[in-house]
């Protein structure tokens, strides 16, 4: 099925707006400005916006460290991101967590990421326990990496999902490495959706790097949840083309590997469709860029004149009151 | 020779000291009084759930939900799978939606396996992103029943240790029933340390309704006196006020704190029975070192130094697993005796 | 393939010297000698056996709670279990733990169990973990249960055995029930065994009732793990014939459930094979109880004149020295 | 503005007071004098191996095993799935069939994720069948670089007060190498907290071969003083060494002594200094409450109590988790001022 004009150019925004943020962030770490660690995405482009627009408006998602695009379409504006990243007071965790981290904001259905991996699986599956005990129609989103599916809370929580039948959609981002540690030492198995039959649930595997398969895939186990017909776990194949972090220079990492990965950016296939489609040509692409870089450096000026938070705020807010 | 025969036979009952009666009151066991405050929550507030394994339908290990899955149904009386991570993230995960859910550990021993989500996830979350995640978490602690080191933990040092959650532990079934609301109500994950030793074997009266609501950071003066302070919690204040009967047929006056909350810590009820008396000794059931009872006297040895007249002395668990053959057991579990016994040798100092 | 008659006599001999060991211990129970909790193994004596059989003298296991069989072939004198129960001296763990807990001795290849279900499954990834590592032809076996299998711990377990393709047999009692709850609670799945293709090594289904095909599935596993052919999950198909613990009535459990159960137990079938081969009169059978009852009187005197441990002791063997 | 843009660039050079150096010893980082510890036992020992997430090809995320699995293989120094729990268990399961597993947190936040298998099972096991756990697990904690919550933490007091645990934690590379001998070598499972601030910012002369074991149970002196002792460990032992030295400027003569070893405690070091200076100051970066410093205070209270002539006073980490912002982490992070503050107030009482 042909995805409609509209909702590739929109995807196309998210997409590129998701780099070019991404990329500002590996920036304003060289220069000192982020402190701390900082995590790329470059590479899951198409799979982070593509879940995350395949949500509704009520829906909720619990995106992880390199699910920026996630977090950007449903609504986390750019400059309360940088802010974040910069530990201002107008960051999403007013300076208390670092990165990516804590980025929760319940209003824009988006469920704040913990360093313990997959933690937000298992939260996901109480959100989606919750819209089924109301009987609403919502959806809830997990995203974990083939590292985080090593874990026990993984197989906990997508039986969980399973037993209780949950409107409850599990995103796995295969990007064939956790930290330095390829795919073959972390399972003994080549797909992760195989083991949505340990769950009597359906297991699909996608493209990752191919916005529309992921949308597709996505969409179609949305509609599932909704439906009332329980849990889809949904792998998509990708690769992570910057180190685990900024300071990784992913020497473990076979190089015709990543060029290999290189000739299928995501961003690069979606121009490519989107010209065939005679959705994109230079000018507007060169508009769009312009555009974005526009828009993220407003955002950037608020963030960093958003100010540092108090020492003296430190004890506030460890209870809720 | 057969052991602990007439364990839950000799069944106490409890005046509440202090507290002069609420017009309605029932006498109700310990574990009664836990029952009837999730159901009483329960009928209260449509966002409460009970979550845990064999809850349901079997009525829980000790049937303290006996009787809930009949009067509200599967949907609000959860039995899980036997996954106590994802049960606890499940529960997180529903605060974020609503609900306020009550889960049990079948056994305190068990919070361990579901560790993670307690101490990472629900205690730092409204800190990060200030989200609150009102949870409760039922943990059926402590031992003197022979059920080994597996079914008889003290492990509520390693939360209060923990920012961010708040820890409860009530000794009477008043409290037992008033701190539950307490802790159904509070927007803040906590972690309610019920004492599986009191279940059967103590009675007691329980306000009801909402008269019987107990704040969550309040300690309870069990027994006032002038020469010396027992501060306590959980079943040990039952032996603790055993011990200062003994002391005061011995002539000595002596005041017992019963903590009730752990964390936050009533830093006022502490320090002022420190100051009044002089001389204080802490005892729990749990390992003594990095216990409670370390914190307490830290505070007293910090803001009560001045007044004091004697070595701030503990008695607890000695640092061991708790043992499952009785004479090993009943070495581990202070008891009046021992008590007696540190409150003399202070009394004397 | 037909078993030897010597195996099968032998095993025989072990399955009904668990049941009567189990039965006295409820008895000693009902008596209050045993205080604190009992756990009956009734309907496990053919799986906890076999599996035990099926290893060699320098192999290790790891029983659970039910598997009273596997610690007896093993080489655990009754006398030491019914020490342990009773909390003497002389029981393996000298009175610290509890019923079938801690009942560890390494020089039977016996992993004490802790409560904390699958603990066990973990421990023996790493026992299986040093026999590879060491190039020893040894295998380590796990059990657990049909509500262990919910565990994350379970999962990470699987996952390591065959990430590093460790001589690791693993048995599953799904005996139906995790105390009151139901199998269809703790799972959205109907064969435990399927969860095997998740971990990319072989699941097998068996009759845990039926000695000769638990037998032989374990011996097939053992001899591949051996052979360096990696891990094997078995899924013993059986039913729990007692309360989760001695003051459980199974009012949950229904009891047509459990009288067709009762049609398979696994001691009647097996003496039902006996007789068949002509192996088995009522007059061995008679002598053959007569002699366990005695062996167990025996094994029960010396357990009683055992002492208690001194409360004195209470702090001792906290740290190895 | 840019912050800590030159955390890792000054150097303290740290001479070790009291102990003559021996003869032969190196300048090492505290980072290195981890690796050598463990390439020295490597050699020493054919049953050491080490088992962690990313710690083989990627030599690890601080680089601290970097080059061992060139020398060792990759059957003694081997990359895990990312499963804490399985790891620790396996470790248990390894140490049963004659192995000395070293394990590597990847941060010491993600012990929470195998915590089943330290506090139920490794720390029990020698108590209940006898059988010892040898296993070793590095927990790369504490905070000062800008991490988070998730990478900051502090949380040694859940394992001190945990029955059949060993604890340790190196304020200096020289302890750093001997304490991890000591760990490898000891029968019981051992947590050897290393304080990642002071991996390549923290260099000293680190003793060679045998002549460097520093003993489990055994704190240091690190500088004799009659008015008032400061008892620390970790990063803290660096804040204290200065504020006894502002203090000296200030003509007070200031003891400080290093626990180095947190279970089971220096006892009599501790009543020892408590005793001679009479007043006391306890510094740990871990939150405050129900931390090592409770349990320090509880001692002295008890056992020193005739000694004392000041409030025994804790500096600690407040009850939050680790703040990321650097104006929320300064304000967490006990330093020298703070201290020198502290010390004051007391040396005024
Ligand atoms: C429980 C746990 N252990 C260790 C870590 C440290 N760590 C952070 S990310 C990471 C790798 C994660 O890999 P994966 O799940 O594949 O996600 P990716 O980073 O590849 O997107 C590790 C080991 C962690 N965050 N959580
Ligand atoms: C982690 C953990 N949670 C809870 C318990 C309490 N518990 C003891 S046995 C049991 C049921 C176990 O069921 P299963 O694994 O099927 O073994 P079975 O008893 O049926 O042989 C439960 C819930 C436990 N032992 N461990
Ligand atoms: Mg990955
Ligand atoms: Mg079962």
């Amino acid at each position: 099925m042909e995805l409609p004009a509209e909702l590739l150019t929109r995807a196309h925004y998210w997409m590129r707006l998701t780099r070019a943020l991404d990329e500002r962030g590996t920036f304003l770490h060289k220069q000192s400005k982020i402190v701390g660690g900082y995590f790329s995405q470059i590479g899951h482009e198409a799979l982070s916006v593509a879940a995350g627009m395949a949500l509704g408006p009520d829906d909720v998602a619990a995106p992880m460290h390199r699910d920026l695009g996630t977090y950007l379409v449903r609504g986390l504006h750019p400059q309360r991101i940088l802010a974040q990243f910069l530990g201002r007071v107008g960051g999403v965790s007013r300076g208390r967590d670092a990165n990516l981290h804590g980025m929760g904001d319940l209003s824009l259905g988006l469920i704040g990421f913990i360093s313990h991996l997959p933690a937000s699986t298992g939260v996901i599956a109480g959100v989606a326990h919750a819209f089924k005990l109301k009987a609403e129609p919502r959806v809830a989103m997990a995203f974990f990496g083939d590292g985080g599916a090593s874990q026990g809370l993984a197989h906990e929580a997508l039986n969980w999902a399973s037993v209780f039948q949950l409107p409850m959609v599990v995103i796995c981002e295969n990007n064939q490495y956790a930290y330095s540690t390829p795919l073959a030492r972390q399972m003994h198995i080549e797909h992760i959706a195989d083991r949505a039959a340990a769950y009597g649930m359906p297991g699909v595997i996608v493209d990752g790097n191919d916005f529309c398969a992921v949308y597709q895939a996505a969409s179609e186990a949305v509609a599932r949840a909704r439906a009332g017909a329980g849990p889809t776990l949904i792998e998509c194949k990708t690769m992570r083309m910057r180190g685990h972090a900024i300071h990784d220079n992913m020497a473990y990492v076979p190089p015709e590997l990543l060029a290999s990965w290189a000739q299928r950016d995501p961003i690069a296939r979606m121009e490519a469709l989107l010209r065939d489609r005679g959705l994109l040509d230079d000018a507007a692409l060169t508009a769009l860029l312009a555009q974005i870089e526009a828009e993220l450096d407003a955002a950037q000026a608020a963030a960093e004149a958003s100010p540092y938070p108090d020492g003296a705020t430190v004890t506030e807010g460890v209870y809720a009151v | 020779m057969t052991w602990d025969a007439n364990l839950h036979v000799g069944v106490t009952t409890l005046a509440e000291p202090g507290a002069a009666p609420a017009s309605a009151t029932r006498e109700l066991s310990y574990l009664e009084a836990i029952r009837d405050a999730l159901r009483y929550e329960l009928r209260r507030d449509p966002s409460v759930l009970l979550m845990g394994e064999d809850i349901g339908v079997y009525g829980g290990a000790f049937k303290v939900t006996q009787g809930l899955i009949e009067e509200f149904g599967e949907q609000r009386v959860i039995d899980t799978p036997m996954a106590e991570l994802a049960m606890l993230y499940a529960a997180i995960g529903m605060s974020f939606q609503g609900f306020r859910p009550v889960v049990e550990m079948q056994f305190a021993d068990f919070i361990s396996t579901g560790f993670d989500a307690i101490v990472q996830f629900a205690a730092t979350n409204h800190y990060r992103w200030g989200q609150p995640v009102p949870i409760t978490i039922r943990a059926p602690g402590a031992g003197g029943l022979r059920a080994g080191p597996f079914h008889s933990q003290c492990n509520e040092a390693w939360f209060v240790h923990t920012p961010g959650l708040k820890v409860v532990a009530p000794a009477t079934p008043a409290d037992a029933r008033g701190l539950l609301l307490s802790a159904i109500r509070d927007p803040n994950p906590v972690i309610y340390y019920e004492t599986k030793y009191l279940y059967r074997s103590l009675k007691g009266p329980v306000p009801e309704g909402e008269a019987g609501l107990v704040p969550i950071g309040r300690a309870a003066l069990r027994r006032e006196g002038e020469e010396l302070s027992i501060i306590t919690y959980g079943a040990m204040l039952h032996e603790a006020l055993n011990a200062a009967a003994g002391l005061e047929q011995a002539g000595h006056s002596v005041e017992v704190l019963d903590l009730r909350t752990l964390k936050p810590l009533d830093e006022q009820a502490i320090l002022a029975t420190a100051r009044k008396t002089g001389k204080v000794l802490i005892v729990h059931e749990a390992n003594r070192t990095c216990g409670v009872g370390g914190e307490v006297a830290a505070l007293i040895a910090e803001h009560a130094f001045a007044y004091l007249d004697g070595p701030i002395t503990r008695v607890a668990g000695p640092d061991t697993p708790v043992p499952y053959s009785p004479p090993l057991e009943d070495a581990h579990r202070p008891r009046a005796e021992t008590i007696l016994a540190a409150a003399r040798q202070l009394l004397a100092y």
